[in-house]
């Protein structure tokens, strides 16, 4: 496993990942412009929704797919309560703050995702088309369970904003929409229409992801540099949490009987901590809450973890216990 | 020849992008007719330093221009009074003098 | 027919559009940066300037290509008479903003013209190679003929600005430039040139269109989501007037002997309406008028029957009568 | 120590995008020597709410600031009433300090 | 009700983008608590007509606004007077009134 | 000659740029998003470090690339001085204003680079993966230089600025930050990485090269028309100095051994002038120096001319000396 531990940490993905961190570090003027990196972002989301439905149209539905979904939602209730409890017992944060910060751990991290689907995909293991579906469905649950979470917090002064801003926030966030969207589509034009626009979602698809995975560098370094109030117990759950995640997701595809790829995707899922999303709805909900915590931790501390070191374990692990 | 000209406030704000709909919201009850929303690169305030979060807009700042008269602008101040202890933000407030008075 | 029908409507570049329009009517957070949304369309002039100059290198000037710019000049310039007669009839615009929706309609949309070609593409169907310097020359006659029209109107206070600035809005709009500009190089370096840049205009071509109609279609709805002023006449307008531009460039068609591939293209341009160059015009030259109405028929409501139901049914008339 | 600055005047625009150079031209006209433009993102005037119309940038507003004496500013001012029957936008002015007082 | 509001200073100033940090620091060292810093499209001044060099930003300006009370502003512009002897740029100072006075 | 010439001139990259040159000269609409074109020149600078990393992995290193290292720093920190002394006595410029534009010439420009790169690739004429670094290596040493000779002005007030901001934008520059990490990237994931990422950095480079060239023709005729105190000396300056820069390049080249297409590559690096690094080092360091001059000459005159004439002719003297 050591050569391919290798091969992971050469691959052109992670090495401009590492770019992009040192950039940072060394605060290199090397930047991505915004707008660009907001549209290699919809690339991602437009091309592994639409391949998604494409495979989908192929497979149909059956029951693999709805245990996978069982397993998403599961996840999506379940690891917030999980992150909270640890957050309370091993770091100092307040009660509101920790309930935002485990929405996070809750919720999913697509570019992860896309770079385990690529991980899997270059050892030629196959995935289910569904499980596209099954990130889009994990990113808003624990949301609802972060809310909860600080509704009960004694010391809230008022309770946390459940308005139609928020809502619009959490259901039709552009990335969920996208993402479904470009699944549906993928369903509906099946073949035909994958023929027409193959070229464009897969000729640099590989590419777009490492001029992504730059620009995530970048923001990794700039948000560790900057952190404050980070401490070692902290940045100690940002690493345990992932592998917690994990465990949880390795059990829920062994219930559900899940293929080796789809098995080591919900796994990823559950491991991963979303960094745009949630911090957006958290924004809007519960302004009172820090987010420099919950972001740092998540884009500077865990997504690095599971990009080196996350994915092939998570993969070898599915392996093992699903095959 | 001096052009005549009236005087009105201006009150200039500067928030959290997400929170931007309250603001707006504010205004449409305290009947400000007019308001301008500019971009902000970067600042520093209580909570230090910020610049857009790379990835998302999350960490966006905006300043809110609006002019209106010295009336509606104490009925704003009075409620940002009760904003601004859940939202963060600063407002200053400053003399103006404008040529076409029914406009504001 | 019903089933070529189904197929426009299951085709990527109609859906993409129809889930972009959704996001708009829900208002999700879900938009194409700016700065990205004009490099596409940098993009689509480009490649379709440069395929078709190409072609015109391989084809030569000949008869048609005079009949086809004739009919284009005698479109840009005649559709806005009718538009004017139209909407004074039958809305309650006052004459400058009827001047200027005028102008709209007699111009041409390069989007549609654009999904209009990929549409017979598909089908198989040729079209020459000219028929992209129709639509650079049908750009800006219509503006034109709005100002005199404009003009007229007893009730102005001041006369329409002819001013350096408008000029060159009118005749070194950035579109117009760069589709003439490509179509002109494409020309010059002929199959040699191509093959070196083939793959960047034809791989991700499909894909382009696809994102970019996204863009329009979030556009589309929420111009019609904030619309003011549009009542039901205004949108009978938007729905009519391309018919007949459709009728008067079949007629147009005919007359000057084109295929039916260039004949469908040449009826798509007359039924279309400008939302770029022409609202850049008008805004300079006519601020009076109310440039709410012209954009949001012709984004809101011309462009998107256009691309759903006109371009297969301007296909198929092309087919009966210039066949 | 008081550092000595001098009184001059503010004025602050906010105008449409396309009609940018004709405001320009008057400043020329009226020897403003110095401007700057600032971009906004949307605001709400007497012609209602606007954001900047996707595809095109005729919806864009932008902010115009200049500092100068108050007498250039008065002849500015007089010109902006007849120029502001035709085009849209708004004009306040305020009171500024500057410490080169030669450069404005 | 009238709120009650604190008189403070305002101070803008424009310059040029890669100069910014030399600026901040001068905040920092003058304990200026907190500023924004707005982006800049064009404009003019006594070098001439500027807009955004394509392809690099060393010809970009920005706007910084700082609110502080008088005495900081004091100071900060008696060090400005020096640093725009290097430096190009320019600043204006004006009143404002805030109503949580602690925090500036 | 004259139809190798004839061909340049018709080659897509160059017709691009003279359609950007015009639309800038006319005054046009026509400009790239300032993102998009940050975006197209972080692509260009990938791909180019990426394939001559993966060059560089096949043929090792061997004495020609410490040749060409070398020959680079000598010529990054001699040309200078010869332009610094040329300034001097043929123009009037004051000697910070000399110093400045001196660093410009000292350096040099990726765009110039890769336009040669594309031009003998044509050509089928090959050159050493290494050159890609002897790029890297170039960008700075002639900023150190300029900033010596700027420190010996006897009219100067105070010193030029050595601190961390300017050392940060000299040795940490993005494009430069990027090249070189690409290159790495490239050798480190050899063949096995070039092979994912292959679609994404051959498909499009010709393409986005030339809408790259589209905007630095808008770019170098907007310069040139706001251009104040560029006189005909200057200009003059501009159009001797690249002659004089590959008078040296093909020197070094011959006394390093270097093939035909590296020889060709280096002396377009000597001849062609910075206008994205310097500039902002610049900026920086010598505030007190117009920046105006430099850049326009750099990007007005000495680019176009090296695009145009400049590399042809450097490549057919490249060929007679050092085949
Ligand atoms: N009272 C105001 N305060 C600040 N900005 C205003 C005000 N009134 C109008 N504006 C700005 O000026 C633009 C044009 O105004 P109008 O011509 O009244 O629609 C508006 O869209 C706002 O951005
Ligand atoms: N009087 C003024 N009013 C507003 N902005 C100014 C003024 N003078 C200069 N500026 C701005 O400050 C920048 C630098 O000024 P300068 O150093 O004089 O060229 C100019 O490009 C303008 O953007
Ligand atoms: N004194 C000030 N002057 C100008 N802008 C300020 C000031 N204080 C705060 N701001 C701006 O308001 C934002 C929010 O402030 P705060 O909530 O104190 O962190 C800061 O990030 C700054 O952009
Ligand atoms: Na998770
Ligand atoms: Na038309
Ligand atoms: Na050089």
């Amino acid at each position: 496993m050591s050569e391919a531990a290798l091969q992971t940490l050469l691959s052109p993905v992670v090495l401009f990942f590492a770019l992009g961190f040192v950039a940072g570090l060394v605060r290199s003027s090397l930047s991505v412009p915004e707008d660009l990196a907001k549209g290699l972002s919809l690339y991602l989301m437009l091309a592994i929704g639409f391949k998604g439905g494409v495979e989908l149209a192929h497979a149909g539905f059956d029951l693999g797919m709805l245990g996978a979904v069982i397993s998403g939602l599961v996840a999506g209730f379940g690891l917030p309560l999980i992150a909270f409890g640890l957050l309370r017992a091993m770091t100092r944060v307040s009660h509101v703050d920790a309930a935002a910060i485990a929405a996070h751990y809750g919720s999913i991290s697509v570019v992860t995702f896309v770079a385990a689907s690529d991980y899997i995909d270059a050892l030629g293991v196959e995935y289910e088309g569904y499980m596209v579906a099954v990130v889009a469905i994990m990113e808003s649950p624990a949301i609802i369970a972060g809310l909860i979470l600080a509704q009960r917090d004694p010391a809230a002064k008022r309770a946390p904003r459940w308005d139609a801003d928020f809502l619009r926030e959490v259901f039709l966030n552009g990335s969920v929409f996208l993402l479904l969207g470009a699944l549906v589509i993928g369903m509906a034009t099946g073949d035909k229409g994958y023929d027409t626009v193959a070229p464009f979602i897969t000729t640099p698809f590989k590419g777009v992801l490492c001029l992504f995975l730059l620009d995530m560098g970048i923001a990794a370094a700039s948000r560790l540099r900057s952190a404050s109030g980070l401490d070692h117990r902290l940045v100690t759950f940002g690493l345990i949490m992932p592998v917690i995640g994990a465990t949880v997701g390795l059990g829920l595809s062994w219930l559900a009987g899940l293929s080796v790829g789809s098995g080591a995707l919900l796994i990823t899922l559950c491991a991963s901590a979303s960094y745009i999303a949630v911090p957006a709805a958290m924004r809007v909900a519960l302004p009172q809450a820090n987010p420099a915590y919950s972001l740092t931790l998540s884009l500077g501390v865990t997504f690095p973890f599971n990009l080196v070191i996350g994915i092939p374990l998570y993969q070898r692990a599915a392996e093992i216990i699903l095959a | 020849m001096t052009i005549e000209t009236h005087a009105r406030k201006r009150l200039e704000m500067i928030i959290e992008q997400p929170h931007l709909p309250q603001f707006i919201r504010l205004f449409e009850q305290q009947d400000v007719r007019g308001y301008t929303v500019l971009d902000s690169k970067s600042g520093k305030g209580s909570r230090g330093f910020w610049s857009p979060a790379r990835l998302s807009s999350v960490d966006d700042r905006v300043m809110i221009v609006a002019v209106a008269d010295e009336e509606t602008i104490q009925r704003v101040l009075s409620e940002l009074q009760a904003l601004f202890e859940q939202l963060p933000g600063v407002a200053f407030v400053s003399d103006v003098q404008v040529i076409r008075p029914d406009r504001f």
